[in-house]
């Protein structure tokens, strides 16, 4: 697939939806409020601006008075920093440790190298859009964005999640057959990560029209299958 | 013919018919019907579970002008119920499946079950003797039936079966010196001549008894220091027959001891005697053999990598814990003494089927080459689960009360040291038991165990029962409480007050109906939160975090050796194997001085050295 | 280092056939040799002359001339002296003998310039992808690889135009440094001065 | 019948209790630590907000049936052993057990977390939990002395006479006045079991990622949290029993459940940990020498 194609593909934002019973709004709302005052973070140092996370997480701006806490599996982690220039080889990683976080799960990029490569724009080997491969909620740019700046983007992520628009994570379920093309046109057609995305679509409804596409049909047709080990008797 | 000369014939023929019969295919099935038919005689006579009056069979004998006879109380029909259980459990086991397996392999599954049954013969011929000598037969009946079990197996077996019959001569042969005390004292072997002079013994006397009648029986039960023969004998015997020999056959000797030291000398003479230049006194010192046996016993267990031998291994720990509760003569402690026989039975017996069903499917035992089996034998694992629960003593299992129970007591007599003993052991129980576990059923499946399934429901029936009991008589431990009742009135000692829940007393009790109750509603409550959640999607294993490297199924990760590396650090340095080296060097100097003793015969006149010899013995009986 | 010792080493390495010589300085010694002597000058420098440590291989590519050159940096630990061995090896075929058997951690060096040249080690235990495991493409240092075409070609751009940067640009500022203005060797600071 | 009635009563209300008490004392490390370090710290409601949270996520990832059952038994297991702790005006089932029961219940928890860490087959989690069992081995042979000493003082294991015989003087027949070497070596032993540092080696998140908790998301780790607030109550609440005359009534009570955990908070956050040797070599060898101290000065 040629990448011209791949840019017609248009992402629609999922616009915030409430439920009609009053007594659910008043809960998901309640939940909403917590998801916003609870984040935990995954920081994936890739490059210089994990440099500036340690001040902001310490006493000097302390982040643990919004509710930040830096975590360190992807499993336990809401949101994922990327701190830094995301070469291929590293893309790779991050799409894995990405597809292992728990929905609701929100992407912020640090430093200018997220949003187009930054000082390595020319580089044969640092990937430069990253939401051409996983949805990003938000860019903090700069070269290296201080503190201050860090945690302005985390509040307004925390604005964002309050007002239930962070939905950027739907997106990936929605729309996988698009990341997944821009993740094969980089590696591969024999590229396949251990998470079963499109059953977890499927398990939590999540899937949409385009989940499916040619290129998970490629995906299917090469993947060694991701079925659990059940129980059996 | 009353009830005992039934059992007694029903499990002759169990032998005769399973010896004969050794070619049939039926064979296994036929054994195990026949010993459920010992199993319904034991459960006719129960009322000696609840105190009833003695049975005597209207067989008896006489050997040189000394009665033998036979006859059943409610000790005897306490360790009669726990052994004909784990043998009908054993054979159920044994005669289905498992045996066409073990016959591809190239084994006999009927001498197996002819092995089995002529131990609970023999074994219950020692039960039921009623007098010191038809104990003593008895004792050498089932050593040299133990034997044979031990052997079936053929090759390396052998030379650990040969290793024990070697300690269990010279363990015959202080119990014979102990009767020839005791006949020239009384003229007699019948247990109430004994316990008639018994209170007029000088310390001596008792002392050289008791250290004769410990010595000859503990060997049996892997007292230290001669506990190095048991685990290899048993860990390598076929899995069913391990399960039997594990789960009661060493607790003969703690029935001879009761008998003998308990109900005949009594204990409160060896509580008497004091040890020159120290502050314990005899039975102090017993106490202390039995809990370093735990402590040694159960830290060896730690470190073994094969899941037989770490089970076996246990096992003589756990012995240490039965003696001490015997030993402590309150109600408490040897209500718990007794009942961990019965519970420990259940929960060894299961825990070695369970194993033996992973090796039936896996062929292999070995720690580090298992793992992740759980999705693939979900009720062995569960069978395992419930029987490591108890193995460790943890609530709500049974080998928590009997463990409670000694613990209790050892709290009440004010023996600190013993009390952090017995408490080491069970916290060393849980490092290794989950060991176990997570080698075995938890962590990544291998790629070549992808395939196996469950196994048949001939070899699950009597673990699932087994667990099933294992569990039963945790939430209700009174009922065992009430057999063991009768028990500690056989044996002439005050009863411990109890109810179905168990224990009440005025300084803490023990209520186990209602704490298996708040622990199960508790579990629903956590259930309740946990499924409040949104629902779970199961993931392959291999989703898994790793730091960002994908993972691949001919990559192993799973964490299986050196389990405890972080305490092996500490107390690594500690495991001297100074026993193995004591062993080998006995063994040395018992070969050279044999080897002596050839050259000397070979090189000089054997003619002359046998004139010396005729003339020392001469001089020494004419003299 | 003394001057006797640099003496020594000029008399050893005469040894070699075509050898040239240059001192940087005392502890900087240049050896400029025929592709064929350098594994005769290595076995030497190691067998003989305490050079057991070899720190790097490295390329370069002279395309005009159409050669590799591959430096060996040699270091001795006892007269803390580096020499650096150049040699030049055609572009075609690329081919060129590895000194694993001289120098075992030659391998990594030579599996790196392979990936990053394409220039072929016979004799060296693994040629496979070392670092760009992704990498399909041809090697990536060779000059006459376009990074920045092929940049243009894979990935595309974040649109990137804020109301700042709009007013900035009516004002006559803007980005002041544009790709085009980098190829061609002006760059702002240059400009200004 | 009434009575029944009044001690079910009691085991619901008991664990809701210890569950909000627990959320405080949670919040009350944290706040301790952040101003140990100089930092504000979280506010009063974020250990809820975290749980609702991670309860709340939409996708959760289980590696099993068993995965799902060990967090059961590890919040179960403490809402059980709570209701075998006295409070003021509630004694739940606590002459049902006992101190020795109560000891061993709350294995119940550790054990199923193991197993359902172990079903992930995650090799960082299987060695925290080696190190978890290893640390347990550790601090429960003084606790354990501990037990012993205050079993054999009050000639009971049942904890609501050991309160009761500790309320009849005030503080001259606290446990902490009589049996003051016992109460330092208890005070060491509830400090390593709750695993902070320096005692918190299997967790080490640098190294092996949290340890058992590495596979652990969503409503798992939410339990985990659970697990903690249960925890934090349940070992407070136990030394204040044993050692400090236990609760007249809800006020000195509380003040005294959080007076305790002070202490090894304040102790925990000066401190890089230790590694699973030496911290086995550390609690074998100051805590159980004090406690077999008392022990002796007890038995006489």
């Amino acid at each position: 697939m040629k990448k011209s194609d791949l840019d017609k593909v248009k992402i629609k934002q999922i616009p915030a939806q409430k439920r009609t019973n009053p007594f659910a709004n008043v809960f998901d709302e309640f939940v909403g409020f917590c998801r916003s005052r609870s984040m935990f973070m995954l920081h994936y140092c890739t490059g210089c601006g994990a440099i500036e996370l340690p001040p902001a997480m310490t006493s000097r701006f302390d982040m643990e008075r919004l509710g930040i806490q830096p975590m360190v599996s992807p499993r336990q982690a809401d949101i994922l920093l990327i701190t830094g220039y995301v070469s291929i080889k590293t893309l790779k990683r991050v799409i894995l440790t990405y597809e292992q976080m728990a929905a609701p799960k929100y992407v912020i990029g640090i430093c200018s190298c997220t949003v187009n490569g930054g000082m390595y724009w020319q580089s044969y080997a640092t990937a430069k859009k990253l939401d051409e491969y996983f949805p990003v909620d938000l860019y903090i740019a700069g070269c290296m964005p201080r503190p201050e700046a860090v945690i302005e983007g985390l509040q307004q992520l925390m604005q964002k999640i309050k007002a239930n628009e962070a939905n950027s994570w739907k997106q990936y379920y929605k729309n996988y057959d698009y990341f997944l093309g821009n993740q094969q046109h980089l590696f591969g057609n024999n590229w396949q990560t251990p998470t079963d995305v499109i059953g977890e679509a499927e398990t939590y409804q999540l899937a949409g029209p385009n989940t499916l596409g040619e290129h998970t049909k490629i995906l299917q047709s090469v993947q060694t299958p991701l079925k659990p080990l059940e129980m059996k008797l | 013919m009353n009830t005992l000369d039934a059992l007694l014939l029903i499990s002759l023929l169990t032998a005769l018919a399973s010896g004969l019969g050794q070619g049939h295919r039926l064979i296994g099935w036929i054994t195990a019907l026949l010993f459920s038919l010992q199993f319904v005689a034991i459960m006719v006579m129960g009322s000696l579970g609840y105190g009833g009056a003695v049975v005597e069979a209207s067989i008896s004998l006489s050997i040189f002008g000394h009665p033998v006879s036979w006859r059943f109380d409610g000790l005897s029909w306490f360790f009669a119920l726990i052994t004909i259980g784990a043998a009908l459990a054993s054979s159920i086991f044994a005669a289905g499946s498992w045996a066409e397996d073990y016959r591809k392999h190239g084994g006999k599954p009927g001498l197996l079950q002819f092995a089995i049954a002529l131990n609970v013969f023999t074994m219950l011929l020692l039960l039921a003797s009623g007098d010191l000598l038809t104990l003593f037969i008895g004792w050498e009946l089932a050593s040299w039936s133990s034997l044979l079990l031990m052997m079936v197996a053929g090759g390396k077996a052998k030379n650990f079966a040969l290793r024990y019959i070697v300690y269990a001569t010279g363990g015959a042969m202080a119990v014979l010196a102990g009767l020839g005390i005791i006949f020239q004292l009384t003229g007699s072997f019948a247990y109430a001549d004994l316990a008639a002079i018994a209170p007029s013994l000088s310390t001596l006397q008792i002392v050289s008894l008791s250290i004769l009648f410990v010595f000859g029986f503990g060997i049996k039960l892997g007292l230290m220091p001669f506990h190095l023969w048991q685990a290899d004998a048993y860990a390598e015997t076929p899995g069913p027959g391990a399960a039997f020999l594990g789960a009661i056959s060493s607790r003969m000797a703690l029935f001879a001891i009761a008998v003998v030291l308990v109900q005949l000398i009594g204990l409160v003479k060896l509580i008497n005697i004091e040890i020159p230049f120290t502050f314990l006194s005899f039975r102090d010192l017993l106490l202390w053999v039995a809990a370093l046996t735990i402590i040694f016993t159960t830290f060896t267990a730690l470190r073994q990598n094969d899941a037989r031998r770490l089970l076996a291994w246990h096992g003589i720990g756990q012995g240490g814990y039965m003696l001490i509760g015997i030993l402590l003569l309150d109600p408490l402690g040897s209500a718990g003494g007794l009942m961990h026989i019965f519970n420990y039975a259940t929960y060894q017996a299961a825990l070695f089927l369970a194993v033996s069903a992973v090796i039936y499917r896996t062929k292999t035992a070995d720690l580090n080459q298992l793992g992740g089996l759980v999705t693939r034998m979900p009720l062995t694992f569960l069978v395992m689960l419930i029987g490591i629960i108890g193995l460790a003593g943890i609530p709500p299992m049974n080998g928590f009360v009997s463990k409670w129970l000694i613990y209790r007591s050892l709290i009440v007599e004010g023996m600190p040291l013993l009390f952090i003993a017995t408490v080491i052991g069970t916290l060393g129980t849980i490092l290794s038991v989950y060991k176990l576990i997570h080698n075995t059923f938890l962590g990544q499946l291998r790629l070549e165990h992808e395939q196996i399934r469950e196994v048949p429901w001939s070899m699950l029936l009597p673990m699932l029962v087994l667990s099933t009991v294992v569990f039963v008589t945790g939430f209700m431990p009174g009922l065992v409480l009430d057999w063991v009742v009768a028990a500690q009135a056989a044996l002439g000692i005050p009863q411990v007050a109890h109810h179905l829940g168990g224990i009440e007393s005025a300084h803490g009790s023990l209520d186990m109906i209602w704490i298996s109750g708040v622990l199960f509603s508790g579990f629903g409550i956590g259930a309740l939160l946990f499924y409040s959640g949104n629902k779970t999607k199961h993931v392959h294993q291999l989703d898994n975090y790793a730091g960002g490297h994908f993972l691949t199924a001919d990559t192993r990760y799973h964490y299986t050796n050196n389990f405890y590396a972080g305490l092996m650090h500490y107390i690594g340095s500690w495991y001297r194997n100074s026993f193995q080296w004591l062993e080998s060097s006995l063994v040395s100097v018992v070969s050279l001085l044999s080897g002596f003793t050839q050259i000397l015969f070979h090189s000089f006149h054997p003619a002359l050295f046998l004139l010396i010899t005729a003339t020392l013995s001469l001089y020494f009986f004419a003299g | 280092m003394s001057i006797a010792h640099s003496q020594n080493l000029n008399v050893l390495l005469q040894e070699i056939e075509g050898i040239q010589l240059t001192f940087h300085n005392p502890r900087r010694l240049r050896a400029d040799i025929a592709a064929e002597a350098l594994p005769a000058l290595l076995a030497l420098l190691r067998g003989r002359a305490s050079y057991v440590h070899l720190s790097a291989i490295s390329c370069v590519d002279w395309i005009d001339d159409n050669q590799f050159e591959l430096v060996y940096h040699l270091w001795s630990y006892e007269t803390s002296v580096l020499i650096s061995a150049h040699i030049r090896v055609p572009r075609d075929p690329g081919i060129y003998l590895s000194v694993f058997d001289i120098y075992t951690p030659a391998a990594f060096f030579e599996r790196d310039i392979h990936e990053m040249f394409g220039l072929y080690f016979e004799g060296s235990p693994d040629m496979s992808k070392f670092i760009l495991t992704e990498w399909n493409g041809p090697p990536p240092m060779r000059k006459d690889f376009d990074s920045e075409k092929w940049v243009m070609e894979t990935f595309s751009w974040q649109q990137y135009h804020p109301d700042w940067l709009q007013e900035l640009e009516q004002q006559g500022g803007g980005i002041v440094s544009t790709p085009e203005s980098i190829r061609a060797g002006n760059r702002p600071m240059e400009n200004k001065s | 019948m009434n009575e029944t009635f009044l001690t079910i009563t009691e085991v619901i209300m008991m664990p809701i209790v210890a569950f909000i008490i627990g959320l405080f004392m949670v919040l009350m490390m944290r706040k301790l630590a952040a101003r140990i370090q100089r930092r504000i710290g979280p506010g009063v409601f974020q250990p809820l907000y975290d749980i609702v949270k991670l309860y709340g996520k939409q996708t959760q990832i289980s590696h099993g049936l068993i995965h799902d059952i060990g967090i059961i038994m590890a919040v179960g297991g403490y809402v059980a052993a709570v209701t075998l702790l006295p409070v003021p005006g509630m004694n739940g089932i606590a002459d049902k057990g006992g101190i020795i029961t109560l000891t061993y219940l709350l294995m119940v928890p550790s054990l199923g977390l193991a197993l359902g860490v172990g079903q992930c087959a995650n090799p960082n989690g299987s060695i925290g939990i080696s190190r978890a069992l290893t640390s347990m081995l550790a601090y429960d042979i003084p606790f354990i002395i501990v037990i012993f000493g205050v079993a054999t003082h009050f000639s009971s294991t049942s904890l609501v006479s050991i309160i009761a015989a500790q309320q009849v003087g005030g503080f001259g027949t606290w446990g902490i006045s009589e049996m003051p070497l016992l109460a330092l070596a208890g005070l060491f032993a509830l400090h390593a079991s709750l695993g902070k540092h320096p005692f918190e080696i299997y967790v080490a998140p640098a190294e092996i990622a949290t340890g058992p908790m590495v596979e652990m998301g969503g409503k798992f780790l939410g339990g985990l949290f659970v697990m903690q607030s249960f925890q934090l109550y349940a070992a407070s609440v136990l030394y204040v029993s044993l050692f400090l005359g236990g609760g007249e009534n809800w006020v000195t009570f509380l003040l005294k459940c959080f007076a305790v955990l002070i202490i090894p908070f304040a102790i925990a956050y000066l401190f890089p940990r230790y590694r699973t040797e030496d911290l086995v070599r550390l609690m074998w060898k100051w805590p159980v020498m004090l406690a077999l101290l008392g022990i002796a000065f007890v038995m006489n």
